[in-house]
């Protein structure tokens, strides 16, 4: 069940999304971390992050808006006092970053550089929720490519570069910040969306509009995963909606290396696992021995 | 205190309906058969609720739990709620061999390490809920040798319909006040203001406060409880997706002084919290 | 309930989508036409088109794919078969149209033109189905002015512009079909989206992209209603998702002069009576008395 | 010819579940109450189902009237269904006062009007569905005065098993032909060979087939028929949505003979279609 992101073995496809998992040790009670592909942490600033005002989350059709606004410990309190825990693990750990200007990420980057038990960065470009933040990256090819060009030039580890998904051509984005040296692709973030109180005649979350996750965004990152996959030369990791191993194996089918599980810890903080198993099964039932070779086998 | 306890009963466990009744008009009392190791949960503690084989409400949906207790190898979990929309509606259809997923129990109860000689329970509305299973829990606690407070509990309500559960909460306490905005039953006007008019003859001193119910009664409560340098506990909602502390989704925000502004997770920090700790 | 768009009156804001009501005789058995805004019909093109090779649709989780591929009987049969039924009511009809080049959304429109029984058109320039269709002119705020202008210039009928979603920004594109002289906009088309058939590992759609519709994508569309309908000057139609009265008002809460019902009708061939009545007992419970006086209200 | 009877019915109806029993393994056979009105449906017409007060699945789901009888006030439809996924699974969870919501009957049904002396109903697994009601139909047919063909009914299946509702078809036809995959049940192979067999005895001037099944057991059938000039119909299957012809979804290829590619809508032009309309 080996694959590789970049210069990273991991043992397994299967990641937790960034900002869904906590730092890994929220579902100890439920999820033995050794058995992931990795535990991708939630989004780290440069300095410790309130987040927005609350209300922050509603409930969609099939999925959930949230604003929480980036909150975070910052890169110190995560080196100091989240990472000992997930040291304890062999699980590969990925360091989620976001910074509000190039010279932020660049610190963070700089920051976790040699920190033992950090096996790679994500860096988010993509966040919607906060105004300074990721959006002015993630939009536009060329500040994608930039930032994304700087954080490697800051750092040993394999980046991997998380693509928004509220742009008109994710695959042109993808391949510039491929051209920029990014060891992996992510995609996608959550969508831009929006919730009224029709009682109170207000937004349902305090920052107005906020980022849509789970099942109902599923179609969506499937098809950017796709369009991305075919024109990269790196591997492209699937976030968005995957709830079951049948889902996670239409975004493997489709040409994604690897995939996270966002949402879906939510609904069911054994998620990760069962997807896990799913495709193992799949795998043993259709005689695959080598989860590569389902890799991108899309026949079309 | 009750945090190891907690921890090393986390798990996603099957729950049967074995009864689901209407207390009033949109309150419903729902027993549940969960598995063994339950019965560790504190009051003020909370599950998170799906119904199994439901992809619809989305979210698994939070209740405190109203009561528990041991039956065989089984134990029996109360959870009172009201009906307030999609997700309470379809918990309201269901009856006795329907199946629960939950989530549970999770976070942080009651602190009950207080030594006061008077417990005052303040309960508006459906607020009644963690509040019954904390008046247990002081009833037990008596039975286990140790010395039982007064228990009064403050039950407000819009209407005397509202006042749910009055008499299973005369059974528990030492003194029930009911109040109702109408005044056709008990104390006219609202909890808090019962409250304040019998609370002249109690010694603050020797009193604590465990409340529950809507923001700006709980409010209230905290303020008068600053002013007179009394503890209160309040029991804090707010929508939750994860119920752990991993979305940071359920945000209240926490009293910073001057410090840069700090928010407390209700599911993992809370529900319950020290009312001077939250930023009314 | 009257509600205008541009010149055009309508006798309430509940119309059907493009694409999801046939051409209003398919909902005879179910739906009184004369009770509604108004009917937009299945979009027409200057010649018949066969559509996409089947299969075309697929249920994702709470909403669908659809490559339909525009499938359409051409402008002409539409004015002689379809037409005289949907002038025996009282309902107004708005003729959604699209071309694969400027000449053709030119040449529909002034077919059209003065052809007693349509009052309106609404120019797709945004189904993301057909290669060569809509996607070139919806994504550029240049191309979308362009077509805007010339079919403006052939029509004396108001003319809608439906935006499509698969944008960075559709704010910018809404203010330059507006300043292109559009007289109302109408938003969103379909979300494109994909889906994988894990046993056989092909797409579900043979077209293997497709749009996406339903509930699902109710929380895009009602933020990009809410991008547009802040910066425009033009009514603007909220479309995407609506299933329920409660659904509708959100958009016409949040700035929407109308709403178009598309998906619902498939799950509930009565969804835009439903959805109607619903808006009718909303305003009445608030003692509204005229719906123009909730639209916009939302406060923040 | 169906279609003014069909039309005056279509509407919005809640049928009540009376029974709902596994046949075999993954085949359930389910009884509905639906209103009065709802007797003029044809063979071959069908229904769109979803579970009242259920979210999912999003889409409703077809299927074939099975069998339609008046009963009072009301009528008994029965659905004959197989569990292939979450849609059908769900109704097969269901019991005795579940409701669904239906519309129809929807769709043009299979055209009655040839005069012929020989019936044949070709049925491969579940597509014995609607052929049942076509045998109930020339059933009822001959009751009221029309002189009624010879019916002859081929129904093939993988195993024994699957051979569903043999015996009522046993009751409604003149002859049962049954194969089996494995042979050990009947005639050994497809049932489509096994009619070739049985065929050459059947005077093919007077014969009509009615054909469900597999995609590619259809075509089989309608290449036969083609060769031999023998009328044929069959009953289609495609994803829906709307069920009503709105949506354009449900397309299948027509024969354009050189001229521009055309499909027909299976809800709406069909389900059932002259085999020689079908681009196979
Ligand atoms: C720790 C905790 C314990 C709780 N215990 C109980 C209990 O014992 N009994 C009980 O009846 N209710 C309890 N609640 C509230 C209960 O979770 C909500 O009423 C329920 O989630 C509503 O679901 P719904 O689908 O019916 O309503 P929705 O359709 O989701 O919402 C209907 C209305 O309820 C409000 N609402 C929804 N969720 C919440 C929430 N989490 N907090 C505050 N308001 C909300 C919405 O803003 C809306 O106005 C508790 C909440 C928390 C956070
Ligand atoms: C006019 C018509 C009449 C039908 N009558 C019957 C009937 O009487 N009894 C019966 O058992 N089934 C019948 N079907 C098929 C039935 O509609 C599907 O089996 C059902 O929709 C599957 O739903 P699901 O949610 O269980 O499966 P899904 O999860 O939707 O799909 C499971 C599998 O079934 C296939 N499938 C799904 N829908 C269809 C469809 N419409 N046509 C062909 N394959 C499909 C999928 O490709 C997939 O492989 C009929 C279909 C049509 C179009
Ligand atoms: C509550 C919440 C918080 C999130 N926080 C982050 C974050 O800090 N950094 C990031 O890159 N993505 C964040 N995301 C996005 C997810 O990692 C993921 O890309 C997205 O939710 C889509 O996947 P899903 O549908 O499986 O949830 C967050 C998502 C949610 C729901
Ligand atoms: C089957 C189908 C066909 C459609 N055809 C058209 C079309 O011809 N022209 C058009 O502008 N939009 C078309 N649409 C888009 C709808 O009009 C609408 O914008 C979209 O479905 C979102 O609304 P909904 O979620 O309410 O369906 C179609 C949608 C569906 C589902
Ligand atoms: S509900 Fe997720 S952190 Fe509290
Ligand atoms: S299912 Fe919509 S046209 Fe046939």
């Amino acid at each position: 069940m080996k694959v590789k992101i970049g210069s990273l073995e991991i043992k397994n496809p299967v990641m937790t999304a960034s900002g869904t998992f906590g730092y890994g040790e929220e579902f100890e009670p439920y999820v033995d971390l050794d058995r992931l592909g990795a535990v991708v942490v939630k989004g780290l600033s440069l300095e410790p992050r309130p987040g927005n005002e609350p209300p922050r989350i509603m409930e969609t059709p099939a999925g959930m808006l949230n604003a929480v606004g980036l909150e975070n410990i910052g890169v110190k309190a995560f080196v100091a006092d989240k990472l000992p825990y997930l040291r304890w693990h062999s699980v590969a750990v990925i360091a989620n970053i976001f910074g509000e200007t190039l010279d932020e990420y660049v610190r963070i980057a700089e920051h976790l550089n040699g920190v033992a038990g950090v096996d790679a960065l994500e860096i988010n470009i993509s966040c919607p929720n906060v105004k300074k933040g990721g959006i002015a990256f993630g939009a536009h090819p060329g500040d994608a490519a930039e930032v994304t060009r700087c954080v490697k030039a800051a750092t040993d580890l394999p980046v991997i570069v998380k693509l928004t998904p509220n742009v008109t051509d994710i695959a042109e984005i993808a391949l510039s910040v491929e051209g920029a040296g990014a060891d992996a692709l992510s995609l996608i973030n959550t969508i831009r969306g929006m919730s009224v109180d029709v009682e109170k005649r207000v937004p349902h979350l305090k920052n107005i509009t906020g980022g849509l996750s789970g099942p109902a965004i599923k179609p969506v990152a499937l098809r950017m995963v796709w369009d991305v996959a075919r024109v990269a030369s790196v591997p492209v990791i699937g976030v968005g909606g995957i709830t079951t191993a049948s889902d996670a194996l239409e975004f493997l089918i489709a040409g994604a290396t690897a995939v996270q599980i966002g949402t879906a810890n939510f609904i069911n903080p054994r998620a990760t696992l069962d997807v896990l198993e799913g495709i193992e099964r799949y795998l043993v039932e259709r005689e695959i021995g080598d989860v590569n070779d389902l890799i991108g086998t899309l026949a079309i | 205190m009750c945090d190891k306890a907690m921890e090393s009963n986390r798990a996603v466990i099957v729950g049967i309906i074995r009864s689901n009744h209407p207390m009033t008009r949109d309150v419903f009392l729902m027993t549940v058969t969960v598995p063994h190791g339950f019965e560790s949960a504190m009051p003020g503690q909370f599950v998170m609720v799906r119904v199994r084989g439901r992809e619809f409400p989305f979210l698994p949906r939070p209740f405190s739990i109203h009561s528990l207790y041991r039956e065989g190898e089984a134990s029996t979990m109360e959870i009172l709620y009201q009906v307030v929309g999609d997700g309470t509606r379809l918990l309201s259809s269901l009856g006795s061999g329907d199946e629960l997923t939950i989530l549970g129990p999770l976070g942080k109860g009651f602190d009950t390490r207080y030594d006061r000689r008077t417990v005052a329970l303040i309960a508006g509305g459906i607020g009644i809920a963690p509040l019954h299973f904390l008046a247990q829990y002081y009833n037990k606690k008596n039975v286990h040798g140790e010395e039982k407070p007064r228990l009064v509990c403050f039950m407000g309500a819009r209407t005397a319909d509202g006042l749910i559960g009055r008499e299973r909460m005369e059974q528990l306490c030492d003194a029930v006040m009911v109040s109702t905005d109408d005044g056709r039953e008990g104390y006219c006007g609202m909890v808090t203001d019962c409250f304040v008019d019998n609370s002249k003859t109690m010694d603050t001193a020797d009193l604590i406060l465990y409340c529950c119910g809507p923001y700006e009664m709980m409010k209230r409560v905290a303020l008068m409880a600053g002013d007179y340098s009394v503890p209160c506990q309040v029991s804090m909602e707010a929508r939750m997706a994860c119920g752990i502390g991993a979305c940071l989704g359920c945000s209240v925000k926490m009293k910073s002084d001057g410090r840069p502004v700090r928010y407390g997770r209700v599911c993992k920090d809370g529900p319950v919290f020290d009312s001077k700790m939250i930023d009314w």
